[in-house]
């Protein structure tokens, strides 16, 4: 109990101190904050459903350019509060009729449904916009600093890793374990699993939803091409995976290395950029195979088990 | 003459082998007898070379040794493994099942003959030769298994635990197939729970218990012997 | 006694192949009941309808009269039904003991936190796994799969627990521990379904017995005349275990 | 201030969907330029001195999000001088208020808006010289009308366009312009990003009876349309094609064929600065510059030079020359309006391998338009 | 007009069938999900153009050069990391997640390579761009090529892997890689030659589009993605599926274009694909999901 308590403290100190960051940074630095911190979301929430139950989801910018789009359409009719709070209903809704049709699936079926489900919203989106209101791209002028959308990323951050330290400790994260394990021995069990699917699913959209709501500001323009680029999925899986996928804090740590990377080679390396980066990637798939967090743990185990016998 | 000697295994740090010495003559019918976890399996496994053994051990086929030899030119030394949990091809139909089975080039010339053998023996894969083996009943999935190790012409047929999961008829069935197929002159490796069935059989028995040899004889002395009484065959001839 | 499983002319047709073939009988609660028949008879497919796993082409399923058939398998496991599987199931990325808190927390009385870590010790300790709830499920033996497995079916408190072919693969002193489990569960009242081929273990447990071959019902009777039945005897034991 | 050189930082698509158009447009004129400023000595100070270009150069990988990013580290940690423009018109508006924010002078010269005049007012230190959707389709149906009136042509008009934001501010644009000139549009469809076969919508205009066949593509569809109007058959008088039309590549891939083509943009052969920057682009990058918006990406840069030459390094007061001043780059006496090139080249046509400016076509240094287009040679 | 809708569709969804099939080779048979696929088929492009360009090797006879090149390549990448990586998940089970994970590297370094070689320009050249008159149906004659090829293709790998004991060993490795050294099936060897005709099929597929199709250095991601689609469509490890898939996407696409709106084309290939994993969730040719 103390422990949790004293965890808690820590966190809580932590987020502070983040939270205090951007006045010790100029914009580059607030920048790199923001996106780092949008992606330790989007890693997370993605982490929330697809890491216990193995079910690899693509359809992370569906609802990503969801969240943008929304904001696009309603940041001059609408209160931004209420902007964020639309914007997550739709969210919410496009992500429960997503997750009824997906429960039959499976595997790879699953990975690639969503894919082409990202890309389906994205084309009606398109059409849409083309042919109902006969504009594609949309502006967006809102006066939200980067601080701003900083601190809000941060607190979804924090929603979110409490979302996923709370399931981790309920039936529900137990249901979604036995759910990636063994379908059968879970209904069999007692587990609805429709259910259980879906309301992750929901949840982890959501906030996936929030998080290109949240980032739509700082782009101006918006259009199909900006906010639905499947990069933001890839990228996304990748990170949840490298870190380790079904650990709480595996996402952030796949996340947070590897947007620094992303960026140190960027910066330094523009022209040699793809060639370095896959090698560095290919590198790190051998060298660390189950995950950051998992290395970490290892390393720890060794010397644990070290420190017993000396 | 199939010789292991020495025969230890690790998996990490548990040890499931220790210096088991084995052997069997061309023709001869084994069995190998002991609890659950006693270390059959992974014997079975070690000979057919899909784990690998500590160094020291030796498997010896007619003199040439098989340690290092992979797993996939087993079968052409004339060595078949109808494994723990059937290890069947699930998405195959049975007629497929069989074919792979003679894949190793010493099966092709009597590939026609196995055939029907084999369908002689279990007449069900005779009449559901196109079913997909992932629908079949456990029990015919076994039939399917044994089938398909049949099918590579083997001099040494290992079976691990064959009559698992099988109807009674079927098993006295089966063991009467397995007595025609040691008079094809094929020499049997068998692990079974299914003590008195699978010792009437038999030449010889090894006792394990816990990764080691701890008892070897002829399959007369063991049916009454009383120690194997007590611990194989709950004190009566059942 | 009163009648807990009552099936009614259930059916189950994979493409062209009838595997159970309009096959009715009941169970009384308190019994145990063996489900006999030679390989693809359709014993499994039968299991399968009752809990939930495969839905029947027709026929119904009762549980006290109530029809769980066409209910999804959560739905029949919370009416009181639970079972093993041919092919042990565990779940590998658990613990043993978390393989049996998992269904210790989605029966109709949850248990959570301590006391379910605390009845899966208990219920561990029946099946004689004590003391092994840390162990990882898949570095288990095959025979201590099983037990978990049986112990993750015990923990939802079934009426009625089915058991797909639970004692094969135990030798001789293991067959009997295990038969004695079984009868201690009977003790406890339960009702009980088992798919077997291991006749001792039949004789030894089983009041009544029912016979499938070729998916339909060819015998249904107290044990020791079914299995001295010519039928089934031509179809299923062979004359040697007659 | 002992410096020793000026700092120069642009971030461009060198990576991803974009990167096709920025190796056109906007890349090799960077490189170009620096190359030629830094063999000269250095950029010009109003005391005379030259100061060497430093470059700083990323790639924002085609992502919105990178550019910003990217931009940022260029004001805040490289600590440029100047920053270069991205290529694309949703990346320069995404760099646009940032960039206003920081005080830097954004000179756009790969992004077509109407709302160009808008956004000059928001951000007055951006400058945009590429026009707006409504200028380049104004300046199309005043050709078609032409070619209308004098009988060359029926008044029917089959358009196409790509669902982007590009294809649909043009398609917008002609869709009121088209009207107003007499045109009759009997088709007018839009396709998504990524279409690879056009052959349905080959055969509708086919089967329309139009004269005259519009598309506002981008590169890949570019090539695609005039691939497969061959296949078949496919000769209408007018044949208009979009980005990707005034490519270097485009000749390369299509040789004869090209002649009669339409497209964006153009260039005035007659003007000897401007013929002699294609040279000197050709050999030092190794190919053409298109004949597009390269002109007006190197008159920018050309602009900025002059600028800083005029009024020093400091940004408000190159901001302002800019605005104000009047130049003289390789498009002869350059003038903003509005922070805005109005003096552009709208609508051009290969003629023997030059794509050349036709529209307005009163202005000095147009050529005349040939109708109808040949048609398809065999190859 | 609905005849030469239907005709041009086939023809089209051939060109996608192309693509796809080494995909499913890889996937479905070596169990490696190649993100680098489509760069493959745009260096394939590269080097079709190149010689094309500069040596005046016409595509075809280029394929010589070129896909002996890709099997190798293929045949080298596999060895060097996939191997490994299978050795490996033979414990962890992973195999999927990392091959995601280091094809996503190799992606990169492919497409770096390319942008340093090729640069990021447009890319095109004309080879058998005429019309050929099929029932009265206007089609190019490169993509009538490509439709041609991988009908054959298609059928001649289709009859090999069903009716060949190799390729039936072929397809055993897929289904139970764990079982098939019992039979003497050498998995690594029989999975390599998987993913280098898997690879030399990408390759074939990049010569072939590159007669008919811009591309440029940076649009691999593409092509991965539709023959995924494709892939799944027609049930992993099918080639009939992925032909017809390929085919039925085609159909599907120029219909709509024809009679719906060419705005619609893509959207409605995915509503088709998603519409037929929910009527069908392991695709048109996949085996029943097992439950
Ligand atoms: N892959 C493995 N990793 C770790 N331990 C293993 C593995 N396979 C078997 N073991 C362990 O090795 C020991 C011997 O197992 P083996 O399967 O050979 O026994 P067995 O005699 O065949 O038992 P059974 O009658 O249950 O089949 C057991 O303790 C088992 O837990
Ligand atoms: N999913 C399926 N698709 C097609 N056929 C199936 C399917 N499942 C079972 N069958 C067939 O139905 C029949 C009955 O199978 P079932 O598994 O019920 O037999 P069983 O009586 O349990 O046999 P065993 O004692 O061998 O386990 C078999 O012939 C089997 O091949
Ligand atoms: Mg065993
Ligand atoms: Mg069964």
């Amino acid at each position: 109990m103390t422990r949790t308590t004293i965890g808690f403290g820590l966190i809580a100190l932590a987020l502070a101190a983040l939270a205090f960051l951007p006045t010790q940074l100029g914009a580059y630095g607030v920048g790199l904050l923001l996106g780092m911190t949008g992606y330790v979301v989007l890693a997370s929430a993605w982490a929330l459903f697809s890491g216990p139950t193995r079910y690899i989801s693509l359809a992370t910018v569906a609802f990503f350019g969801i969240g943008a789009y929304t904001v696009a359409v309603l940041s001059e009719t609408l209160p931004y509060p209420l902007v964020l709070l639309v914007a997550g209903l739709i969210g919410l809704v496009v992500a429960l009729v997503v997750g009824l049709a997906t429960l039959r699936l499976a595997g790879v079926y699953f990975v690639i449904f969503t894919f082409g489900l990202a890309e389906l919203i994205r084309q009606l989106v398109t059409w849409y916009e083309v042919n109902v209101t006969g504009t594609l791209g949309r502006y967006i002028f809102l006066p939200i600093t980067a601080e701003q959308i900083y601190w809000q990323l941060l607190a979804l951050a924090a929603v979110t890793l409490g979302i996923g330290w709370w399931i981790a400790r309920s039936r529900i994260g137990l249901a979604l374990k036995v759910i990636g394990d063994d379908e059968t021995v879970a209904s069999h069990i007692g587990i609805d699993i429709s259910r259980v699917k879906l309301s992750l699913f929901a949840v982890s959209a959501t906030i996936i939803t929030l998080v290109g709501a949240i980032q739509a500001p700082r782009w101006t323009y918006i259009e199909p091409a900006i906010v639905f680029n499947p990069t933001v999925s890839f990228l996304t899986v990748i990170m949840a995976l490298l870190g380790g996928a079904n650990r709480l804090w595996g996402p952030v740590l796949g996340a947070v290395p590897l947007f620094l990377l992303f960026e140190w080679l960027s910066a330094n390396f523009p022209n040699h950029y793809s060639i370095i980066l896959g090698l560095m990637f290919i590198a790190i798939v051998f060298v660390v195979p189950r995950g950051i967090l998992s290395l970490g743990e290892d390393v720890m185990r060794r010397f644990r088990s070290r420190e017993l016998r000396s | 003459m199939l010789e292991i000697a020495n025969l230890s295994l690790l998996y990490g740090r548990h040890r499931a082998l220790e210096n088991i010495s084995v052997g069997i003559s061309e023709g001869e019918t084994v069995v190998i007898l002991g609890a659950n976890g006693a270390g059959k399996s992974s014997l079975l496994k070690a000979i057919a070379g899909l784990v690998t053994p500590e160094a020291g051990s030796r498997v010896m086929l007619d003199g040439k040794s098989l340690i290092g030899l992979p797993a996939h030119d087993i079968p052409e030394t004339g060595i078949a493994l109808v494994p723990e949990g059937r290890g069947v091809f699930g998405d195959l139909t049975v007629e497929e099942n069989l074919m792979l089975g003679a894949n190793p080039r010493r099966a092709r010339a009597t590939e026609a003959d196995r055939h029907a053998l084999i369908y002689d023996l279990f007449p069900r894969l005779a009449e559901r030769k196109r079913q997909m083996v992932r629908t079949m009943s456990g029990g015919e999935q076994q039939m399917v298994a044994i089938g398909r190790a049949l099918m590579s012409n083997p001099k040494y047929l290992m079976l691990d635990e064959p009559s698992l999961g099988l109807a009674p008829i079927v098993v006295t069935e089966l063991f009467a197939a397995l007595k025609r197929v040691q008079q094809t002159g094929v020499a049997l490796l068998l692990v079974e729970q299914n003590v008195s069935i699978s010792l009437s059989i038999s030449d010889r028995g090894y006792l394990m218990e816990a990764g080691r040899i701890v008892g070897a004889d002829t399959a007369e002395a063991l049916k009454t012997d009383t120690a194997v009484q007590q611990a194989f065959l709950g004190g009566s001839t059942a | 006694m009163t009648q807990l499983l009552d099936i009614t002319a259930l059916t189950k047709q994979f493409g062209g192949l009838t595997a159970v073939n309009k096959v009715s009988f009941s169970v009384n609660a308190g019994e145990i009941v063996a489900l006999l028949g030679p390989n693809g008879s359709g014993k499994t497919t039968l299991l399968n309808m009752i809990s939930g796993a495969l839905q029947a082409t027709s026929g119904t399923v009762a549980l006290e009269g109530d029809i769980i058939s066409g209910l999804p398998p959560n739905g029949i496991a919370h009416k009181g039904v639970s079972r093993t599987f041919q092919l042990v199931k565990i779940l590998p990325s658990l613990s043993v003991a978390e393989n049996i808190i998992a269904a210790l927390a989605f029966r109709p009385q949850p248990l959570w936190g301590r006391g379910a870590r605390d009845q899966a010790e208990v219920l561990l300790d029946r099946v004689g796994l004590g003391g092994r709830g840390d162990e990882h499920a898949d570095e288990l033996t095959y025979i201590d799969q099983k037990r978990m497995e049986l112990a993750r079916a015990l923990a939802s408190e079934p009426r009625l627990l089915l058991l797909d072919e639970w004692l094969s693969g135990l030798n001789p002193t293991e067959l009997r521990v295990g038969i004695d489990l079984i009868l201690s569960l009977r003790q406890s009242g339960m009702t009980i379904v088992l798919v077997e081929h291991i006749m001792e273990a039949v004789r030894a447990l089983c009041t009544r017995s029912v016979v499938m071959n070729v998916g339909s019902k060819i015998a249904d009777g107290p044990t020791a005349d079914v299995l001295s039945d010519a039928g089934v005897i031509a179809a299923y034991l062979g004359d040697g275990n007659a | 201030q002992d410096r020793t050189s000026v700092k120069i930082g642009y971030a461009v698509s060198m990576t991803g969907g974009n990167a096709g158009g920025a190796g056109i447009t906007t890349i090799p004129n960077y490189k170009l330029w620096v190359h030629e400023v830094n063999e000269a000595g250095g950029l010009e100070l109003p005391d005379g001195t030259r100061l060497p270009i430093e470059v700083v150069e990323y790639d924002d990988r085609s992502s919105a999000e990178e550019v910003v990013r990217a931009v940022e580290r260029l004001v805040t940690q490289d600590q440029v001088d100047f920053v270069l423009s991205p290529w694309g018109t949703g990346f320069n508006l995404a760099v646009a208020p940032l960039l206003d924010r920081f005080g830097y002078p954004l000179i756009a010269s790969a992004a077509v808006t109407d709302k160009a005049p808008e956004f000059a007012e928001r951000w007055t230190r951006s400058f945009w010289l590429l026009g707006g959707g409504a200028d380049y389709a104004g300046a199309l149906s005043e050709v078609l009308a032409a070619a209308h009136a004098s009988g060359e042509i029926n008044g029917d008009v089959a358009i196409i366009s790509v669902a982007d934001g590009f294809g649909i501010d043009l398609v917008n644009a002609a869709r009121a312009t088209f009207a107003e000139a007499g045109l009759n549009i009997v088709m007018d469809r839009t396709y998504p990003p990524g279409t690879t076969d056009f052959s349905p919508m080959i055969n509708e205009a086919q089967a329309s009876g139009a004269d005259s066949f519009v598309a506002f593509s981008y590169p890949p569809d570019t090539f695609a349309l005039t691939q497969q109007a061959q296949v078949a058959s496919y000769n209408p008088d007018v044949f208009y094609l979009g980005v990707g039309t005034p490519f270097p590549t485009y000749l390369a891939a299509n040789g004869e064929n090209t002649e009669g083509i339409l497209s964006l943009g153009g260039i005035d052969t007659s003007n000897q600065a401007l013929m002699d920057y294609r040279q000197r682009h050709t050999d030092f990058i190794g190919q053409a510059p298109d004949f597009w918006a390269s002109q007006m990406t190197y008159a920018g840069l050309e602009m900025l030079e002059e600028a800083i030459k005029r009024v020093g390094l400091d940004r408000d007061a190159v901001a302002e020359e800019l605005s104000s001043g009047t130049f003289t780059t390789i498009l002869g006496e350059t003038r903003l309006e509005d922070n805005q090139l109005r003096d552009l080249w709208w609508t051009g046509q290969w003629q023997n391998g030059v794509f050349v400016a036709i529209e307005p076509s009163e202005r000095e240094g147009a050529s005349a338009i040939v109708l109808p287009k040949q048609t398809w040679q065999a190859q | 007009m609905l005849l030469t809708a239907l005709i041009s569709g086939l023809v089209l969804g051939g060109t996608y069938a192309l693509v796809a099939m080494g995909l499913t080779l890889q996937y479905g048979i070596s169990r490696i999900m190649n993100l680098a696929y489509g760069e493959v088929t745009i260096f394939a492009a590269f080097a079709a153009f190149l010689l094309f360009s500069t040596f005046g090797i016409n595509p075809l006879m280029g394929m010589i050069i070129v896909l002996p090149a890709a099997f190798a390549f293929g045949y080298l990448i596999y060895g060097i990391m996939m191997q490994p990586l299978v050795r490996r998940s033979a414990k962890s089970g992973t195999l999927e997640v990392d091959s995601i994970l280091a094809t996503f590297g190799l992606l990169f370094v492919i497409q770096g390579v390319m942008l340093i070689t090729f640069g990021s320009n447009y890319t095109s050249y004309n080879y058998l761009n005429f019309g050929v008159n099929i029932f009265g149906a206007n089609i190019a004659a490169n993509r009538l090529l490509a439709f041609v090829l991988a009908v054959v293709i298609g059928a001649t790998l289709f009859l090999v892997l069903t009716r060949t004991r190799w390729g039936t060993t072929v397809r055993a490795i897929a289904v139970a890689p764990k079982s098939a050294p019992l039979v003497g099936i050498n998995v690594n060897r029989t999975a390599r030659f998987a993913f280098a005709l898997g690879t030399m099929l990408a390759a074939s597929g990049g010569v072939m589009v590159s007669m008919y199709q811009t591309f440029n250095a940076s649009m691999g991601v593409v092509f991965t993605m539709k023959a995924l689609v494709i892939v799944i469509m027609g049930g992993l490890g099918n080639l009939m599926g992925a032909l017809v898939a390929g085919l039925l996407l085609g159909v599907v696409e120029t219909l709509v274009a024809t009679y719906v709106d060419p705005g619609l084309t893509l959207a409605s290939t995915y509503v088709i694909f998603l519409v037929i994993l929910l009527w069908k969730p392991s695709g048109l040719f996949g085996k029943a999901a097992g439950r």
